[in-house]
């Protein structure tokens, strides 16, 4: 484990996650008449922050376990620490986040015209907290993240968004938020259950790996935490929020909701769900893979007969974080490693459809299919991209999406055979819905005159996508660095979850009789009692 | 022949006087505001204003000074313990707020008048005695003194037949509620034969007859008082009403001020009695508070008038409170201390802003007309906007870390169910919530768009409970220790 | 050479990268030339390793080259590795050069195209996912070409993209091969998680002694393979795509849609040989499949009237062709007609190209005619080409076709040999039918077309020119009969060397739990005509041929009434052909629009109306439930005080239960 | 004699108590009203507190009545109307409450109850004091803080009842009703 | 009964009289609209209180439940300053003292 190290002083996780929100308060400072300037320090300090987040790559250690910790004491009455971190795990969403912001940033250049300050104010802080989930070791903290980012987003979707935007933007809000408030219950819960067992308070992720959960409690717990990101995920049934937010989300709305948010539920089922409650999760096992490859499905079906193309990217969505849940249940090396980059080449493809779909939208102020075709001809620079994007999207092999989709496939080949094989059907509904789409978009003649003078790629749009065309292309091809270093965590998560999950079944048995009286009451068992602390 | 009486004996020392300090210090304050006003029949009133808010800082150098006492003084009537402090100094923050809130209101309202100010000074008073009541009557006479106050406070827009209603409404309630209050005192007095709190909480370890039920009766219809004052349903139905016609820095006093001291007294005699009563009252108080939650939250989606809102909203939290004072123990009590200090400042600071909608006598506090304010009055929609993330909960606001102590303790006493209802309540929240917010930048004006009165004062008030809301959201351990602090001198 | 076979695939991707930065610059001429002298360079790195290989001795004739670790996670590990073996070496060398003729008659035939450098750069960009496929020495790389292939198939064939029907049949293409990707994705999952290992050397080596022979993962595995092979080589029941792709330029159907991509699925259980060989079920379905889709679809190109249809059912029909021989054993006798036919097939789509050039787009049979003396050089190499396919001796066709029927007629399922037979008769007949109805009789030319007609370039007739040559003597390669006459078989048989000892296990088993009469040693033997038997199945194919030209003779030159009397007197036969078999109608009504329907209701019904319905619903209950509450404030006093006492009576009820 | 004067002043009480509640005329609900609280003195004198009779007396039935009979003629009120089904209704839920509530108390106090400890001031004793003299030391020994409490309570009372009925500088009357 | 003719009133019979006249104040607040006689109500309660602590102070021997008393006395002195003011405000405002004829505010 490399030491923490800091930047300017720094210590550098924090410089990470609250960097952008000073720079928000900077660009809150932007004088009103110049308030176009606004966006330039927002990409200024964005970029920056992509910047300081590639030492997090370059440094990183390809080792299991925490790296780069930070530890403050914070609500010392409670046991709740300041204590932020990364793994291999948290390592590449946060590099995904500084990107996406960043590419977020110079998407809306010319599309936000309408109060600029506080838009890439907000957008600044959302990167804060999304990096904050991603870092967070202490539940506390990760909740407050957690929940913190739901405003700004709420922010971007209300007010920049589209028609139906406030409808939008608050049942986003109170969806989320309904699913996450019970995850808080199930928190303070193993919480106490930890002070039972130990006789410490403590609020520490790290601790809580290390504590035996009555099987009995396990079950609520994890259902708790399983809701709060499923809904956040979204796992089918719980996705309906996803199109209307997506569809009424301003561009960069969308980008960010889709490559990053989405990946917080996944990314808590891997860190808390699963690893705390690894019984009930294996347990609930059969539930969660029907409902994954439900989703792959059912999101394909329902994306194929959309008429607005972002509603048609959102229910992709549902489809595609199907096939990273079910690449993590797996809980093998290859499924989890497939799930991890799929999270990545979800936000790469996803969030360049998405910025696409902005870049058409900026040109025509329309999302429905039926108002474009023929743009190949009229755009084809852009049609390219497109068609490169989509074709990471339906997980072409050559390009990140099929490194992906692959190992979460042959992961839950391995490990659950029947729905592997279901879920396989998703490789071919996605080049259904994506072609269909596609042609109609694309191909055919200019029926639409107002789609004849449409100008192609500008050149700050081109720089919003060739970082990710090379992202595409460079995971597609030559993933060994992302993959080489996430093994360890990886493996190290498998690892936990078996170990804690036979730790959880010896305490209960060595305990002689159930402990699963749902309370920190019950006392403690007795090898637990002696690992005591004074 | 006759008996000697006992000679009668001077039973304060020194210290007691000293430790009494901010209670003079406010007393005198609050007489001089009242005098100054009658020196002047222009700027009188002014004058009373900056007494007081000089005075009320003056105060709170007093609990300063007086912080870390641990003593009981005048024959058991008054403790004054870190408990009583930590309300104070809250009391005296919220008083501070609605003064600078009061300052430019009043003018523009047309109903500046120097007694305005005594009166608010002597509620807050009355607050006082009640977080620092050691006797049953003196949380009787604490909480009529704060009560006949606000009354008046309540009906002090005599112009507006809203006020005077609100008023009335107010003050019928609260004297009926007072009834039960002073019934449940009797039989406490009857059953334990003092009203001395540690005495009754002394006698009730030791006596067999501890469940008794005159103690029953007692506890419940004092119970009765407490729901009404804190606003639990359904005890609650005079909050909407009195909040909304009420001038709005009183209702903003109210809200944060009384909320504070009823939950101060109840959080005292709870701890003091009801802990040592053999019976549980927690399932009584469950139902409450999860009605409370409940009716709360849910009627206030429906409203579109702001005050009117927030004062549904000050139900559901008082509902939020009660899960700490269900839960008990230092954890529980020390939860609502924390809770109690960040939602005034989050309520005190919702209610501040509506002081600021509208012009002159033209109040504006529709939701609906809230429309372009957030693009006309960025920073007046921000401070709005944060206001209302705190009383939903939301990180990083005060709000949140309060819930989050309050929840704790709920679950560390096995109130699940309590802690789930409330969490779901506060989702519901959200939406009521967000609504203003959603008025404010989401939606363009429609009709004549609202105008924003300019008051410094009220501009400083803002600054205090904003910046409370926020540095307590982030940094809350101060806050949280000396809540705890304040609750270990309730143990015995 | 062998040294750089990286550059075999590596050249078209960089003439395709350098197109696209700098072709716009360059103009038609550079391009072209740079797409040209990429593929040619290919073809001459793919020639001299093949020299160097055949230098080398026989066992060792199989070289790889490890690039780098592509996936590595968990115990899964694939590298972008290189093999280049006797098998990959004809693959090579049969794609680079014909796709080097293609590419050079491409110069002529898309010169007017405004599209002119996307479509070379498409045209790189398949070269470069054909040579990955047949350089791949893994699974998941052959993965890459395969579906790279089909990427390219879809952008080649939806080239002409403002054509709805060309959108629809490029699109078509893309989802039928996804299904069939589909299976060949869960068959290398299937070998991973059984075999450990998707390197093609492990894999082929572990898989006889971890699979079962004859067991069910055998029989899984290459079933799901096929299934991958039935998409990207148009059989049945995925061959559905094939047709329609004719919508794309000519010189594709020719490169794609002909000579290369659609043999891939050839190549690929050529490739794994050994695991079909375990799975005898599985090899059986390979011949059936084989069988039936060539008579099925040589029937369909019985009747079709546009020339490049014909030309795509016979394709589906000779693929057909290559899986018959490939479904009893003789992978040689596949291969070798899939290099002949890549010749005279591509020769046969470019001569059909030419006169659709010629004729300004027309591509309809009843509007040709007559053509002979305007094409004098498409008429003479398109004559040779169909004497090739015909099977006519001694062009290529016939050799390799011979060896296809031959290797039928010695398996345990002779009717197949019956089914190749009339097959070969058909194609002779459909094929001359084409011929005739191009080249000869009166002119059905539409006035327009007669205007502009014209004998295409030099670029075009050059390569029809190349390809006739080799189209009339690439059978010389593998004579029958003739000692060391089989120089193809005796190339490739490094390859299938392992065949044997494979067999003999799958024999060895077959009697193990099934004692009883079949004999094993009759399964296990290769096959060993006699002389005599040879010959006389030559006659037969040959006179099969000669039949089928002499009534297309008859009916198309001779008695142009016939066919419309025939027509009509098997009315049901011609329309069911006319139609193919309505088979899209069926895909279409029993997949594609329940599927639709489907959708629909999902999203409609219950996404929207269900799903969300409750969590709209739950919010409305909330707000019912407020209304309801709300209407308790009434603001009268009395009421408040009511529910002031309830709240005592509560409370006091409280009280008294809690003690 | 005590059994004789306590039933009368019972009677007195819950015959007052019950004609306040039933009466339609305010002025003669606030005439039993002073019967109450003239009974309740009574009380007082048999529960040997003299001086709260006294205090009773005067504050009461002297002061407090007045002001309610003050402001009775003041608002001249006439009879109450409360017919129809609506305060019929009311009528019933009052009175069927109350006697929930008075069931309940009744349920609660049928278990065995007992007072707490006894002090030491027998009534014979302060009676031999001086009941006001007595009452006298403690209101100025350990009840001085709530005498003084007290205090602000009537100063709030004053200054309340003078700001709602004096007013000065507000405009020149209420809104009329509409 | 027998206190009747011991001489000796009992706790119990005051604590009739006072539950009596305190459920008679509470009822009397549900029936009647006239706010001025709702406000009586309200004295008859305090008055039962003081009725039920005077007689628990004798009964425990003790002065502090006079005092009590006393300091109630002053408090709903205090109270009706303050409550008939407001009662009569309203009148001024609306001609009328019923309590449900003043309903501007509700919801």
């Amino acid at each position: 484990m490399n030491p923490a190290f800091s930047l300017f002083g720094i210590p550098y996780l924090s410089l990470l996650v609250f960097f952008p929100s000073v720079g928000a308060l900077g660009v809150l400072a932007v004088p009103k008449a110049r308030e176009r300037m606004a966006r330039t320090v927002a990409f200024v300090v964005a970029a920056l922050e992509f910047l300081l987040s590639i030492p997090l790559f370059t440094r990183f250690q390809p080792v299991a376990g925490m790296q780069i910790e930070e530890r403050t004491p914070w609500l010392t009455g409670i046991g709740s620490s300041y204590h932020l971190g990364v793994d291999g795990l948290s390592m590449l969403l946060v590099l995904l986040t500084t990107l996406l912001t960043a590419l977020s940033v110079l998407s809306s250049f010319s599309a936000v015209t309408e109060r600029p300050r506080a838009y890439y104010s907000l957008l600044l802080a959302l990167e804060t907290a999304m990096i904050g989930t991603f870092v967070a070791l202490d539940l506390v903290v990760f909740y407050i993240f957690w929940e913190a980012m739901l405003v700004p987003m709420y922010f971007l979707i209300g007010v920049w968004g589209g028609e139906r935007r406030i409808h939008a933007a608050i049942k986003f809000f109170l969806y989320t938020m309904a699913g996450s408030v019970l995850m808080l219950v199930a928190i303070l819960w193993t919480y106490f259950l930890h002070h039972s067992a130990t006789g410490v308070y403590s609020f520490d992720l790290l601790d809580w790996y290390r504590l035996p959960v009555p099987l009995g409690v396990q079950t609520w717990l994890f259902l708790a935490f399983a809701v709060a990101f499923a809904i956040k995920v979204p796992m089918f049934p719980f996705h309906t929020w996803l199109p209307l937010a997506h569809v009424e989300a301003p561009t960069a709305g969308s980008v960010i909701l889709a490559g990053v948010l989405l990946k917080m539920g996944t990314y808590g089922f891997l860190r808390f769900a699963i690893p705390l409650f690894p019984n009930a999760a294996l347990l609930w096992m059969p539930l969660l893979l029907g409902l994954a490859v439900v989703g792959i499905i059912y999101g394909a079906l329902v994306a194929w007969v959309q008429p607005d193309v972002k509603k048609l990217v959102a229910y992709s969505s549902v489809s595609h974080l199907g096939f990273v849940m079910l690449g993590m249940l797996a809980l093998n090396a290859e499924g989890l490693s497939g799930s991890l980059l799929q999270m990545i080449n979800h936000g790469i493809s996803t969030g360049a459809l998405f910025l696409l779909v902005g870049v058409l939208y900026e040109r025509r102020h329309t999302r429905l299919i039926s108002d474009y075709g023929g743009i190949w001809k009229v755009m084809p620079a852009f049609a390219v991209v497109f068609l490169i994007i989509m074709l990471s999207s339906i997980a072409l092999p050559g390009t990140n999406g099929f490194v992906g989709e692959f190992l979460i496939l042959l992961g839950a080949f391995r490990a659950h055979r029947v729905f592997a094989v279901i879920a396989s059907l998703g490789v071919i509904l996605s080049a259904v819905y994506m072609l269909f789409m596609f042609q109609r978009v694309m191909f055919g003649p200019v029926t639409h005159p107002e789609n004849d003078a449409l100008p192609d790629l500008r050149l700050r749009e081109w720089a919003v996508f060739v970082p990710l065309l090379i992202l595409v292309f460079w995971l597609g091809v030559y993933p060994a660095p992302f993959l080489a270093r996430v093994q360890p965590s990886l493996a190290e998560s498998a690892s936990l979850i078996e170990r804690r999950a036979l730790l959880c079944r010896t305490a209960e048995a060595r305990a002689g009789r159930p402990l699963s009286s749902l309370l920190p009451a019950t006392p403690a068992a007795p090898d637990t009692a002696a690992t005591r602390q004074p | 022949m006759r008996p000697a009486l006992p000679p009668l004996q001077f039973i304060m020392s020194s210290t007691d006087a000293m430790s009494l300090l901010p209670v003079w210090v406010l007393t005198g304050v609050a007489l001089l505001a009242l005098t100054v006003d009658l020196f002047s029949r222009k700027r009188g009133a002014m004058w009373s204003a900056w007494v007081s808010l000089i005075g009320l800082f003056a105060t709170g150098l007093a609990i300063w000074q007086v912080r870390g006492l641990d003593r009981t003084v005048f024959a058991g009537m008054v403790r004054v313990d870190p408990f009583s402090q930590f309300f104070s100094a809250v009391i005296v923050g919220v008083t501070i707020v609605s003064v600078l809130f009061s300052w430019d209101y009043l003018k523009r309202t047309e109903i500046l008048r120097g007694e305005y100010y005594a009166l608010m000074l002597f509620a807050a008073l009355g607050m006082i005695f009640m977080a620092q009541a050691n006797d049953l009557i003196m949380v009787f006479l604490g909480l009529e003194l704060m009560s006949l106050a606000l009354y008046v406070l309540a009906g002090f827009r005599l112009g507006r037949m809203e006020s005077t209603e609100a008023a009335m409404k107010y003050f019928l309630l609260g004297a009926f509620a007072s009834g039960f209050l002073l019934y449940g005192i009797a039989f406490l007095y009857g059953a334990t034969g003092s009203t001395n709190l540690e005495r009754i909480s002394g006698y009730l370890i030791e006596s067999p007859l501890a469940g008794s039920p005159l103690v029953l009766l007692g506890i419940a219809l004092a119970l009765v008082g407490f729901a009404f004052k804190i606003a639990a349903v359904p005890f609650h139905m005079w909050t909407p009403d009195a909040y909304e016609g009420a001038p709005t820095s009183v209702t903003a006093f109210m809200a944060a001020g009384s909320k504070a001291a009823a939950f101060a007294a109840l959080v005292r005699v709870s701890s003091m009695v009801l802990a040592h009563v053999p019976i549980t009252t927690a399932s009584v108080l469950e139902v409450v508070a999860i009605l409370t939650l409940v009716v709360g939250n849910v009627v206030a989606i429906l409203q579109s008038n702001l005050k009117r809102m927030l004062a549904y909203s000050s139900i559901a939290h008082a509902g939020y409170a009660l899960v700490g004072v269900i839960a008990g123990g230092p954890d529980g009590h020390a939860a609502v201390l924390f809770y109690m200090a960040t939602y005034a400042a989050m309520t005190l600071g919702a209610f501040g802003t509506l002081t600021l909608l509208g012009r002159g006598m033209d109040e504006r506090v529709d939701v609906r007309e809230l429309g372009g304010v957030g693009k006309r009055h960025p920073i007046l929609a921000a401070l709005f906007t944060l206001f209302m993330l705190g009383l939903a909960g939301i990180p990083p606001t005060a709000g949140f870390v309060g819930k989050l102590y309050l929840f704790r303790a709920g679950v560390e006493t096995h109130h699940v169910q309590l802690v789930i209802v409330a969490l779901l309540a506060s989702v519901v929240s959200v939406y009521y919530y967000l609504r203003p917010v959603v008025v404010m930048y989401m939606q363009e004006p429609s009709g004549s768009p609202v105008e924003v009165s300019r008051s410094g004062a009220a501009s400083v008030a803002l600054a205090i409970s904003a910046s409370i809301t926020l540095v307590v959201g982030v940094l809350p351990g101060g806050l949280a220790d000396s809540a705890l602090r304040s609750v270990l001198s309730l143990l015995p | 050479m062998l040294s750089y076979l990286y550059l075999i695939a590596l050249l078209p991707l960089a003439a395709l990268v350098l197109n696209m930065m700098f072709g716009a610059r360059w103009g038609h001429r550079g391009v072209g030339l740079v797409a040209c002298g990429a593929v040619l360079g290919s073809f001459v790195v793919a020639a001299g390793a093949t020299l160097q290989l055949a230098a080398l001795p026989e066992a060792s004739r199989s070289v790889t080259q490890a690039l780098w670790t592509w996936v590595s996670a968990g115990n899964f590990r694939a590298d972008v590795s290189l093999l280049f073996d006797p098998l990959s070496a004809v693959m090579c060398l049969v794609v680079t050069f014909v796709g080097f003729l293609i590419h050079v008659y491409s110069t002529g035939y898309m010169h007017d195209d405004p599209g002119y450098r996307r479509f070379f750069i498409y045209l790189n960009l398949f070269t470069f996912s054909m040579l990955t496929l047949v350089l791949a020495d893994n699974f998941l790389l052959l993965f890459v070409g395969w579906e790279g292939v089909g990427l390219c198939s879809y952008l080649l064939i939806g080239f002409w993209y403002e054509r709805h029907s060309a959108a629809d049949a490029a699109k078509k293409a893309f989802i039928v091969n996804r299904v069939g990707d589909f299976g060949f994705l869960l068959g290398v999952m299937l070998i991973f998680v059984t075999l450990g290992t998707v390197n093609f050397h492990e894999a082929f080596a572990l898989a006889p002694q971890k699979w079962a022979a004859g067991g069910a993962i055998a029989t899984a595995a290459t079933l799901l393979l096929f299934l991958g092979a039935t998409g990207k080589s148009a059989q049945i029941p995925l061959y559905v795509w094939l047709p329609d792709a004719m919508e794309g330029p000519t010189p594709v159907s020719a490169l794609i849609h002909a000579a290369t991509m659609v043999t891939a699925g050839v190549y690929m259980v050529a490739r794994c040989h050994v695991m079909f060989e375990l799975a005898p079920v599985s090899m059986d379905v390979v011949g059936f499949i084989g069988g039936l889709t060539a008579i099925f679809a040589a029937t369909i190109g019985l009747v079709q009237t546009d020339i490049k249809r014909v030309l795509a059912y016979s394709t589906v029909s000779q693929l057909g062709y290559m899986f018959l021989a490939c479904g009893v054993g003789a992978y040689t006798a596949g291969i070798f007609h899939l290099m002949t036919h890549a010749f005279f097939k591509a020769l046969l789509f470019l001569g059909a190209g030419s006169v659709i050039h010629a004729l300004s787009g027309e591509q309809d049979l009843r509007h040709m005619g007559g053509l002979k003396r305007y094409l004098p050089w498409t008429y003479g190499t398109m004559l040779i080409a169909c004497l090739a396919i015909a099977g006519v001796p001694p062009f290529a066709g016939f050799f390799s076709k011979d060896m296809i029927l031959e290797a039928d007629f010695e398996s345990h399922w002779r009717f197949l040999y019956v089914v190749g037979l009339v097959t070969a008769g058909l194609t002779a007949f459909y094929m001359f039918r084409l011929f005739y109805l191009t080249f000869y009789g009166e002119e059905r030319l539409t006035h327009e077309a007669k205007h502009h007609l014209h004998e295409s370039p030099a670029s075009m007739t050059g390569p029809l020119a190349v390809l006739a040559f080799f189209s009339a003597v690439a059978g010389f390669v593998g004579m029958p009969l003739v000692r060391h006459g089989n120089r193809f078989a005796e190339w490739l048989a490094p390859v299938f060397a392992d065949v044997q000892g494979v067999r003999e296990q799958v024999a060895h088993a077959a009697t193990a739990v099934i004692p009883g009469p079949i004999e094993a040693s009759a399964l296990a033997e290769e096959p060993h005509a006699s002389t005599g038997l040879v010959i006389a199945l030559m006659v037969l194919s040959v006179g099969a041929a000669l039949i089928g030209i002499g009534v297309a003779r008859l009916f198309y030159v001779r008695d142009t009434g016939a066919p419309e009397r025939w027509g009509a007197r098997f009315q049901g036969a011609y329309r069911t052909f006319f139609h193919k078999y309505w088979v899209d109608e069926l895909y279409q009504a029993i997949v594609v629009r329940p599927l639709e329907r489907l959708s629909q209701w999902l999203w409609r019904f219950f996404d929207v109306g269900v799903l969300d319905g409750i969590v709209d619903g739950t919010g409305g209950l909330v707000v019912l439930g407020g209304t309801l509450l709300r209407l308790f404030q009434n603001g009268y006093v009395g009421t408040y005080a009511f529910f002031l006492v309830l709240g005592v009576v509560l409370v006091l009820f409280g009280v008294g239960a809690g003690r | 004699m005590t059994p004789v004067f306590f039933l009368l002043f019972a009677l007195m009480a819950v015959v007052g108590a019950t004609m306040v509640v039933l009466q339609r005329n305010p002025v003669v609900s606030a005439l039993y009203l002073v019967l109450v609280f003239m009974s309740l003195g009574g009380f007082f004198v048999l529960l040997a507190a003299p001086f709260l009779a006294a205090v009773q007396v005067v504050v009461y039935a002297g002061a407090i009545m007045v002001l309610f009979l003050f402001v009775i003629m003041l608002l001249n009120l006439q009879k109450d109307v409360d017919d129809g089904l609506h305060h019929a209704a009311r009528r019933l839920f009052g009175w069927l409450l109350g006697i929930v509530i008075a069931a309940q108390a009744a349920l609660l106090l049928r278990a065995p109850w007992a007072l707490g400890p006894r002090g030491k001031e027998p009534p014979e004793l302060v009676h031999a004091l001086g009941n006001t003299q007595v009452i006298g030391l403690r209101l100025f020994g350990d009840y001085l803080w709530p005498f003084e409490v007290t205090s602000l309570v009537l100063l709030v009372g004053v200054i309340g009842a003078v700001v709602l009925s004096l007013r000065r500088g507000a405009p020149a009357g209420i809104e009329d009703a509409p | 009964m027998s206190w009747l003719t011991q001489g000796d009133v009992p706790l119990e019979a005051y604590l009739v009289v006072s539950g009596i006249l305190f459920l008679t104040g509470v009822v009397g607040v549900l029936v009647r609209r006239n706010a001025l006689i709702i406000f009586m109500c309200i004295e008859l309660m305090l008055n039962a209180a003081n009725l039920a602590i005077v007689a628990f102070a004798n009964k425990l021997h003790q002065t502090d439940g006079q005092v009590f008393v006393f300091f109630v006395m002053a408090v709903a002195a205090a109270e009706v300053g303050i409550g008939l003011a407001l009662i009569v405000n309203v009148f001024r405002a609306r001609q009328t003292v019923y309590v449900d004829e003043v309903n501007l505010l509700k919801g």
